[in-house]
């Protein structure tokens, strides 16, 4: 367990030599990195079984990077459950994304002699970032410190830069990457912030001694809540929660795999990690608590009425995956650490498996995404369908898949841990998700077939065979719940202090949940036949409605707003102030002047030889009073 | 009384070396004519070299004064007659090619600027009013006769005029301020000067007519306005002569005069010289700024570096009187070394507007680059000359409490390297018209290249090791030591 | 009869002479008026010389020389200003304003 | 009976000054800085400097004012062909008025303070001795100055003549008359 | 000690000058002679540099490597030698710096003579100030980087016109070198009455520093004396608001004259601030620490927003140089030892990395004859290392972990919350400008399909290729392995703050 630091190292050193030596490489490397994250995979089962042997832990094994004044940062491990469970994931899904990569970065290549099926020319670079993507995650997951957990942060921020403009030609792509970047920026602006602060009060970047310190009311509650907010915005920011969700869908410009292993299964739930990881924080502060519970269900509300709204299927799973990841800081907000990290796995899993789903499609497709372009898809290609729906269910929260059981233990403990607002609220988002995972599968894979969706066939089994498997771990997931041969999930994805507990079914919300996720899937095939009739009428009468949504509340056109016509404005305004005023009067001005002054006083030396005669004179009389009244 | 003429030995040399320049120059054969001002100023440079050595190899130990303090032939005196030497040396080696194109009395220039340099060292000697005063008029005399050599152009005649008129009414001022100096003191000795209580209202005028003569002569604020005109007018060579050998011995001078008959009235006059600095520093730099003549610039530079000199003359000391030395004896390499490249492009290129020095460094790499160096030197930029002198010369004038001043003196030095960075635009990055002489190579004479080889070498030389030539200063700086210790 | 009268001739010659030089345009006037205030000098030392306890010689020496170099000085002067009569056409110091600013 | 002198001493240099300085014609000028020379040398005589009195009027009255009338003749094109007056002159005027009053006021405010009441004279003997033993170097100098009066006298007096403007080596560089500007580049 | 450690530090002072004097010397026609001289002198510097920093000695701390040679003993001026942690860093970022200059400066064409000599003078310069400890020669060497900048930038520069403005080349010269010398000015009075002050008698830095200890600069002397030294050295930091010379000159100026200034010469002036103003005035950096660091936040965030509005890729480089400068004036105006640490890591990151852009701009410039960003696209695909070498500038620029410039931020960042969060908090904010701007700017000019235009662009030379290496070393080195940086750091920052008593 000691040893977990060397996980991350196996991709690491996979990005290195792929990123300086893959020209020299065949097939530029790609082998090599999904070796390497299949090494890491194999490298996170011993830490499980030696958690399992040892007890949960948490274990830490500090070690020194470096030191300023009386600050030490070091790049030591912090290993407990929800890490083990994190790097499983991690390494899991990266492993089969990178395996469908092989599959769905083979496309139509434009050569000197006409294009023709290839590897894309980038491809080394490509499993590049994802090395270094798996890399960051695990180490994100691994870190025992503020500093380094924000390092990784910003470094599987930089990778989903990368891997969302990998396809760089396009604009759309190069515009996404950027606003993703950028959008997450703000949030870790505020992560940033809040790290500083917490340390400037605290003295030291290590988590536990934080939370200690925390636990023992060693800072003022003014402190402990801003700092909370501050590193929440980071979170906030990362997992596209509400206000900064923007750059999410736009992030689907990028190759489907990415999407699924990041911005569906791991790196959009590393706020819920954060905040997960630093949950005594929260509770500390009963404020910080309820905001993270606000932001998860309006998050989890906008998600959803806006995955109803969308057309592109990529999009639509982006917004489901908002809106899930709303329920997760719902969960944390009302305490249920177990729900919330429960929730963070079946999600993951079950959301890779869609995208990968959505991906053999598109290739399946010519990267068409539009729902209301395909039809009948289940049919022509049988597994692709099968997993689709089986996610769409999941999802739902159709037992016994795999997010039934989170989203059931979330439902216990929102009712439990928080004001019933917020179960009324959280209900509701249970109807929607049911409601568009319903819209899609049957807009998409039933029905007749539309546009090129005639043709469509399923792809190679290296696409085949990660959807299959992330399928089966779909519907078995969940069932880590029960006490199967161990004392199920609870027992062992515990927040510490308040113990392990094992799965019990809520007579009451239990029943509630799955009536409500059938009525949405129910009133779905309903609303969404093969006219969309009964739709059309619903958008006509709610026109406002369906425009909000569809406009993703606005929020678009709000921020391009600030950032045109406040930022980009303020550094024109600067821009030429600088020049203008700063510049050419302010620094000029005086050696414009003085060289004024110059130019006039040259007059004084007048040619006049009367005049030199006069200066000579008078300066003699001045010089002669000046000594005399001055003595 | 101590009347050992032998001490004089280099002065009665150097006037008989102007003589021999100017028989020798009437005497020559008839084959040699075309030669006369190379043969002219050869035998000035050799003989005034020569004069040099005799005065380097017995002035050392033959530190006196001659009739009653009349003159001094102590250290500091020395020190200051092989600064005029060696300037001597510079110009009449710059004037060979200038004065061989361009003028038609060459024994009479050379025989001038030996008998300039007599003037000068009899001015550091001094110790003395009459004595001082005749000495300025011999090197006065011998300016204003080199400044009318110039060709017949109407510049030169104009020059010469302005200068010869207002230097006699100077000399009238100056006098009258020594005629009441010694109607309130009954004595001409500097030393005598200097009784206590004396500071009463005729002695201050006569004071202050002394020191207004004097800063005539010094180009000081407001006695300066002769300056550009006399500079653009002369003869090259002998605005360098002007700007170096008349401007140390004035300020020799005036050192000498202060230290022994001034320095207990130190706190009434201070304030006076510093605003006189004051306008000095600031009058000449903000005028040069908007010069277009690259002579009548130099000329205001000039009067800009009188100025920092003064700042050091306000703030007496013996720290101050040695940055002053050191001053002057890094201005003499850097001005004469720009002279020598401005004197080059006069006679080879007929260009002495800034703007005509359009695409110099193209044209003569050699002579831009001495040219930029004594530019920088001039403003005070290391590793030239210019740096360590200011710097030695503020740091003296603050160790006088004159902090304030020499803010104003540093301001005035930023200032300055605006227009020498102009004449550096103009060779470096301007590109000279085609079909101008400046368009092709310019070839420089050996000898002129030569000189300006070793007046860049001495520039350097101060800027990145003062340390001898400091060390020599101290050492001549102490003979005035007894009277400028606090 | 003081030595203060001769202070006061001296000044009022200086002054004139003074005037003469500022005030007039030709540059021989300008001589003139410099040789006045040269005078003024000589007259000062002069005075205060005789007016001594102990007579000193130095005063009379200083106006020799002063004498002797101001006759130079016109000499000199006068080759200088038949110069400027030759290129200007004019002796008159107003109009060489060829050099200024 | 001595003030009367001096009163008649001080009246011809004064009043000699006067008119050099206000009449417009050059030859009178001239011929009043003779009388101002004269009442000068008078004083002398009042100040027992019987010899520097002669030395005045010998080089003054003698020597400087021929050569000054001979280069007035030179240099004259008509008696009153230009304004003799500078137009500034009333600054000029002040600033003199000025000098005498920083003077005189410097004078009598001092009057006796440095001086004894009588005068005294130096005997002739006293003068030379002084003069050649005490004074010799200056009076050395003073020979040198004088030489390079000379020279000068005569290198720049010839140095206008025609043959010498119109130099053989070619154009002189053209003066740009600075305050213009004009055919400059900054 | 041994010979070489004995004399490395004057030897680097010396080896640039020689090199210009050996270059005077060579024939102007021969131009590779003279290119292989000026690397070959930029490689030795290197060695140099990297031996003095490795023979720097953490444990023992204070000032090593000292040599003492007697000047002019009436100021009491001696020719001293020394680093201090700091220094020794500051060393090292000269000689990586000045190695990859020479090899960039080799794409000159016109007058490569000229164009070395005047180079290694202001190399000379450089090295001079940050290992010279008498405070004359400080601010001898300091000038001495100043003489050259003139030439090099109005002779070799290139004007920039655009739409609303154009600016000169001879214009950004001129300004760059008086607002320079007149800050400069400044710091000569300054220098002068500490010298006067103190009554030391002489320009040790060390000798007036004890003064200061011993209270003979009073406070009251301190208070007014530092805001002259503070904005003398500030302002060749690029303090606002005299930072206007700064993105002006950078973009007039050639490559590796871009590259030198600044990488180098803009951390003269903070340096200068540590070792004038931290050392000799503490008790006038107590009282004016706010200001500076109130300037600082002030630069980060005006120099990042003006950055956003700009088109040129050299105006961009300039602003993020006038935004990164402020980290390295908040980090030393918080004056706590993790804060002045990250500052003095930020001169060398700054120093690397900005100078790591330029070359890659130049680059850029040399082939398309343009900068302009609009104009500018999809070169991605056509210069792959150059671009995949800005982008990691950028994202170094931009705080991106694992590069260097993320660890001196943190670190500055860290040390303003211990002093003064609001402003700490308005720095961050700052950064995630930085991330506006770069980012826009990659998106531009390396993303995207390229005009047919740039099909001509080819990538990256041996020679750039080597230049833009030895700078991405560092960045990469430092952002990992910060560790032997901050030790060598830490006996220097200690000192200078052992002196403030904070």
């Amino acid at each position: 367990m000691q040893n977990a630091w060397l996980i991350p190292l196996f991709p690491t050193v996979a990005f290195v030599v792929l990123a300086l030596f893959r020209r020299f490489l065949p097939g530029q490397g790609k082998w090599l990195a999904i070796a390497a994250v299949m090494a890491a995979f194999i490298a996170a089962w011993p830490v499980l079984f030696d958690m399992l042997g040892l007890g949960v832990g948490p274990y830490h094994f500090p070690r020194e990077w470096f030191s300023a004044g009386p600050l030490s940062i070091g790049w030591g491990t912090l290993v407990d459950p929800l890490t083990v469970a994190m790097l499983l994931l991690v390494t899991f899904v990266s492993v089969l994304v990178q395996v469908y990569s092989l599959g769905y970065m083979r496309h139509e290549v434009k050569g000197r002699r006409g294009s023709h099926v290839a590897d894309d020319p980038r491809i080394g670079w490509y499993y590049a970032a994802h090395s270094l993507f798996t890399a960051s995650m695990l180490t994100l997951v691994l870190a025992d410190n503020l500093l380094l957990l924000y390092v990784a942060w910003e470094l599987v921020g930089l990778c989903s830069y990368l891997l969302i403009g990998f396809w760089y030609e396009r604009p759309a792509a190069v515009g996404a990457a950027k606003k993703a970047f950028i959008t997450t920026r703000v949030g870790d602006v505020g992560l940033l912030i809040g790290i500083a602060l917490l340390v400037a009060h605290t003295g030291t970047f290590d988590i536990s001694a934080n939370l200690e310190m925390v636990e023992h009311g060693e800072l003022s509650s003014g402190i402990t809540t801003l700092v909370a907010l501050l590193l929440f915005a980071g979170a906030v920011g990362k997992s596209a929660q509400f206000p900064l969700f923007v750059w999410l869908p736009d992030a689907m410009e990028g190759p489907t795999p990415v999407s699924a292993l990041i911005h569906a299964a791991t790196m959009v739930t590393a706020g819920v990690f954060l905040v997960a990881r630093l949950l005594p924080l929260y509770e500390a502060s009963e404020a910080a608590r309820y905001t993270v519970a606000s932001v998860g269900l309006v998050s989890g509300l906008m998600g959803a009425t806006m995955a109803l709204a969308a057309t592109d299927l990529k999009r639509i799973l982006a917004f489901s995956t908002m809106s899930h990841l709303g329920f997760m800081f719902l969960a944390l907000g009302a305490g249920g650490y177990t729900a919330a990290t429960f929730h963070l796995l079946t999600h993951g899993v079950s959301k890779a498996m869609l995208f990968l789903a959505a991906g053999s499609v598109m290739h399946a497709l010519h990267d068409e995404t539009d729902i209301r372009r395909m039809g009948g898809l289940a049919r022509r290609m049988p597994i692709t369908g099968t997993a689709f729906v089986l996610g769409a269910l999941a999802l739902s929260g159709v037992p016994p898949l795999a997010a039934f059981w989170s989203k059931d233990e979330i439902l216990v403990a929102v009712a439990s841990g928080l004001n019933p607002l917020f179960l009324v609220g959280f209900l509701l988002a249970i109807v929607l998700s049911a409601l568009y995972m319903a819209r899609a599968m049957r807009i998409a894979f039933f029905g007749e077939h539309r546009a090129d969706a005639a043709h469509a066939h399923e792809s190679g089994w290296t696409m085949k065979g990660p959807l299959a498997l992330l399928t089966v771990c779909t519907v078995l997931v969940g069932l880590v719940a029960l006490p199967l041969g161990f004392d199920g999930i609870g027992s062992f994805l515990f927040e510490a202090g308040h113990g392990p507990h094992a799965f019990k079914a809520d007579a009451v919300w239990m029943p509630v949940g799955i009536a409500l996720a059938l009525a949405g899937l129910g009133l779905g095939w309903w609303l969404y036949d093969r006219a969309l009739e009964r739709v059309d009428a619903l958008r006509t009468r709610f026109g406002a409605l369906a425009r909000t949504f569809e406009r993703r509340y606005y929020l678009d056109p709000l921020y391009q707003w600030v950032v045109d016509r406040v930022v980009l404005a303020a550094g024109r305004l600067i821009a030429v102030f600088d020049r203008r005023w700063v510049n050419d009067v302010g620094m000029d001005g005086p050696g414009v002047a003085t060289l004024a002054v110059g130019t006039r006083l040259r007059m004084h030396v007048s040619g006049f030889f009367a005049d030199y005669g006069l200066a000579v004179a008078a300066g003699a009389i001045a010089l002669a009073l000046l000594l005399w009244l001055g003595a | 009384m101590h009347t050992d003429f032998s001490l004089l030995l280099p002065e009665f040399l150097l006037a008989g070396l102007a003589l021999a320049v100017l028989v020798v120059d009437m005497a020559l054969p008839q084959a040699w004519v075309h030669r006369r001002s190379d043969v002219a100023a050869l035998i000035a440079v050799v003989g005034m070299a020569l004069v040099l050595a005799v005065t380097l190899l017995t002035g050392t130990d033959n530190a006196g004064f001659l009739y009653d303090q009349l003159l001094f032939t102590d250290r500091f005196a020395l020190l200051f007659k092989v600064l005029f030497l060696g300037t001597g040396i510079a110009v009449s080696w710059m004037s060979q090619e200038y004065v061989g194109a361009k003028m038609r009395h060459p024994g009479e220039f050379h025989a001038l600027v030996v008998l300039a340099v007599l003037g000068a060292g009899l001015m550091a000697s001094a110790g003395e009013l009459l004595t001082a005063y005749i000495a300025i008029e011999l090197l006065s005399f011998a300016l204003y006769v080199l400044v009318g050599l110039g060709r017949g152009d109407r510049r030169s005649a104009e020059a010469v005029t302005k200068y010869v008129l207002l230097g006699a009414v100077s000399s009238a001022v100056m006098l009258f301020g020594i005629s009441l100096l010694y109607g309130a003191t009954g004595q001409t000795s500097f030393r005598d000067l200097q009784v206590p209580g004396a500071w009463t209202p005729l002695p201050i005028v006569g004071f202050a007519f002394l020191v207004a003569g004097l800063g005539f002569k010094l180009s000081a604020v407001p006695f300066h306005l002769w300056t550009p005109d006399v500079y653009e007018g002369a003869p090259t060579p002998v605005t360098a002569l002007i700007s170096v050998l008349s401007k140390s011995a004035t300020v020799a001078l005036v050192i000498r005069f202060l230290a022994e008959g001034a320095m207990v009235y130190q706190d009434h006059w201070q304030g006076a010289l510093a605003i006189l600095a004051v306008l000095t520093m600031m009058v000449g730099t903000l005028t040069a700024m908007a010069q277009t003549n690259v002579k009548r610039l130099l000329a205001y530079s000039s009067v800009t570096q009188v100025g920092f000199v003064l700042v050091g003359l306000a703030a007496l000391s013996e720290g101050s009187a040695n940055a002053i030395a050191l001053h002057l004896a890094g201005y003499a390499f850097t001005n004469l070394a720009a002279f020598t490249v401005v004197s080059m492009v006069e006679v080879r290129a007929g260009r002495e507007s800034i703007a005509g020095y359009a695409g110099l460094a193209a044209s003569s790499p050699f002579a831009a680059m001495v040219l930029t160096a004594a530019l920088f030197s001039l403003a005070g930029l290391p590793i030239f000359a210019g740096f360590i002198t200011k710097f030695a010369l503020f740091t003296a004038a603050a160790q006088e409490g004159l902090l304030w001043l020499v803010a104003i003196a540093v301001l005035a030095s930023l200032i300055s390297l605006y227009y020498y960075l102009r004449i550096v635009r103009a060779m470096y990055v301007d590109k000279a018209e085609a079909g101008t002489p400046l368009a092709s190579r310019l070839h420089l004479s050996p000898v002129s290249a030569a000189l300006a080889w070793a007046l860049l070498a001495g520039t350097i030389a101060v800027g990145v090791y003062p340390g001898p030539l400091a060390g020599w200063i101290d050492a001549a700086t102490n003979a005035l030591g007894p009277f400028l210790g606090s | 009869m003081t030595l203060l009268h001769f202070q006061l001739l001296a000044a009022a010659l200086f002054s004139l002479g003074l005037y003469g030089v500022l005030a007039r345009r030709n540059a021989v006037l300008v001589l003139m008026g410099v040789e006045l205030m040269l005078n003024a000098v000589n007259v000062n030392l002069v005075a205060f010389a005789a007016y001594r306890d102990i007579p000193i010689a130095t005063g009379q020496v200083i106006a020799i020389f002063i004498i002797t170099l101001a006759a130079a000085e016109v000499g000199l002067a006068l080759a200088v200003v038949l110069r400027l009569f030759r290129s200007h056409g004019s002796a008159d110091v107003d109009a060489i304003r060829g050099m200024r600013g | 009976m001595e003030l009367a002198l001096f009163v008649i001493a001080a009246a011809l240099s004064v009043g000699g000054a006067i008119g050099v300085v206000m009449v417009n014609n050059v030859v009178h000028a001239a011929v009043y800085l003779l009388i101002a020379m004269l009442g000068v040398a008078a004083a002398f005589v009042l100040l027992y400097a019987e010899f520097l009195a002669l030395v005045q009027l010998l080089i003054y009255g003698g020597a400087v004012t021929m050569v000054i009338l001979f280069a007035l003749m030179l240099t004259r094109r008509s008696a009153h062909e230009e304004q003799a007056h500078h137009v500034r002159w009333p600054i000029a005027a002040g600033v003199s008025v000025g000098v005498f009053g920083l003077l005189a006021s410097a004078s009598l405010l001092e009057a006796g303070r440095f001086n004894s009441a009588e005068r005294s004279g130096i005997g002739l003997e006293e003068l030379g001795r002084t003069l050649f033993e005490e004074w010799a170097i200056p009076f050395e100098v003073a020979s040198l100055v004088l030489l390079i009066a000379v020279v000068g006298a005569i290198v720049i007096g010839r140095a206008g003549r025609a043959e010498d403007i119109a130099s053989p080596e070619g154009a002189p560089p053209r003066h740009v008359r600075p305050g213009t500007g004009r055919g400059e580049a900054r | 000690m041994g010979y070489f450690e004995r004399h490395v530090l004057e030897s680097l002072v010396y080896l640039p000058m020689l090199t210009a004097l050996v270059l005077l010397a060579l024939p102007a026609k021969g131009r590779s002679l003279i290119r292989g001289v000026g690397i070959a002198s930029g490689a030795l510097a290197l060695g140099g540099s990297l031996y003095a920093f490795v023979a720097y000695d953490q444990g023992a701390g204070g000032f090593q490597l000292v040599r003492v040679y007697p000047w002019m003993a009436g100021l009491g001026i001696d020719f001293r030698l020394g680093v201090d942690g700091i220094g020794a860093l500051m060393v090292l970022l000269t000689g990586v710096v000045t190695f990859a200059a020479s090899i960039v400066a080799a794409n000159r064409d016109e007058d490569p003579k000229a164009y070395y000599v005047l180079l290694n003078l202001l190399v000379a310069g450089v090295y001079g100030t940050f290992v010279s400890t008498d405070l004359f020669f400080f601010f001898f060497f300091y000038e001495l980087a100043i003489v050259p900048m003139y030439l090099l930038i109005a002779m070799w520069g290139s004007s920039s016109v655009f739409p609303s403005f154009s600016r000169t080349k001879e214009y950004a010269a001129l300004k760059l070198v008086l607002m320079i010398v007149a800050a400069s000015v400044l710091v000569w009075i300054g220098i002068i009455a500490i010298y006067v002050r103190s009554e030391a008698g002489t320009f040790d830095i060390a000798a007036l520093s004890q003064a200061a200890q011993d209270g003979r600069l009073d406070a009251g002397f301190q208070r007014w004396v530092f805001p002259l030294v503070m904005v003398g050295f500030g302002l060749l930091a690029g303090m606002w608001p005299f930072h206007t010379w700064s993105p002006d000159g950078h973009v007039s100026a050639p490559t590796s004259v871009s590259m030198l200034h600044a990488g180098v010469l803009m951390k003269l002036g903070a340096f200068g601030i540590i070792r004038v103003g931290m050392q000799l005035l503490p008790q006038g950096m107590d009282d004016w620490s706010l200001v500076l660091f109130i300037i600082g936040t002030i630069n980060v965030v005006y120099g990042a927003v003006s950055a956003l509005a700009q088109t040129d890729l050299k105006y961009v480089i300039g602003y993020s140089s006038v935004s990164h400068m402020g980290y390295v004036l908040m980090g030393l105006g918080t004056l706590d030892s993790v804060g002045v640490t990250g500052a003095s890591l930020q001169m060398f990151s700054h120093g690397v990395m900005t100078a790591l852009f330029f070359t890659l701009v130049g680059a850029i410039y040399e082939r398309s004859h343009t900068r302009d960003s609009l104009v500018l696209n999809g070169l991605a695909s056509r210069m792959g290392w150059a671009s995949g070498l800005f982008i990691l500038a950028g994202l170094a620029s931009l705080g991106l972990p694992g590069l260097s410039g993320f660890v001196a931020e943190v670190l500055v960042f860290v040390g303003a919350f211990r002093t003064e969060p609001v402003l700490g908090a308005i720095g961050i904010a700052g950064a995630a400008i930085t991330a506006v701007y770069i980012l826009r700017l990659v998106g531009r000019v390396f993303f995207g399909t390229p005009d047919k235009q740039w099909d001509h662009l080819h990538d990256l030379n041996l020679r750039e290729g080597i230049a833009a290496a030895s700078l991405v070393i560092p960045v990469v080195v430092v952002g990992i392995f910060p560790a032997p940086f901050l030790d060598v750091l830490r006996p220097g920052v200690a000192a200078v703050l052992a002196g403030i008593g904070g």
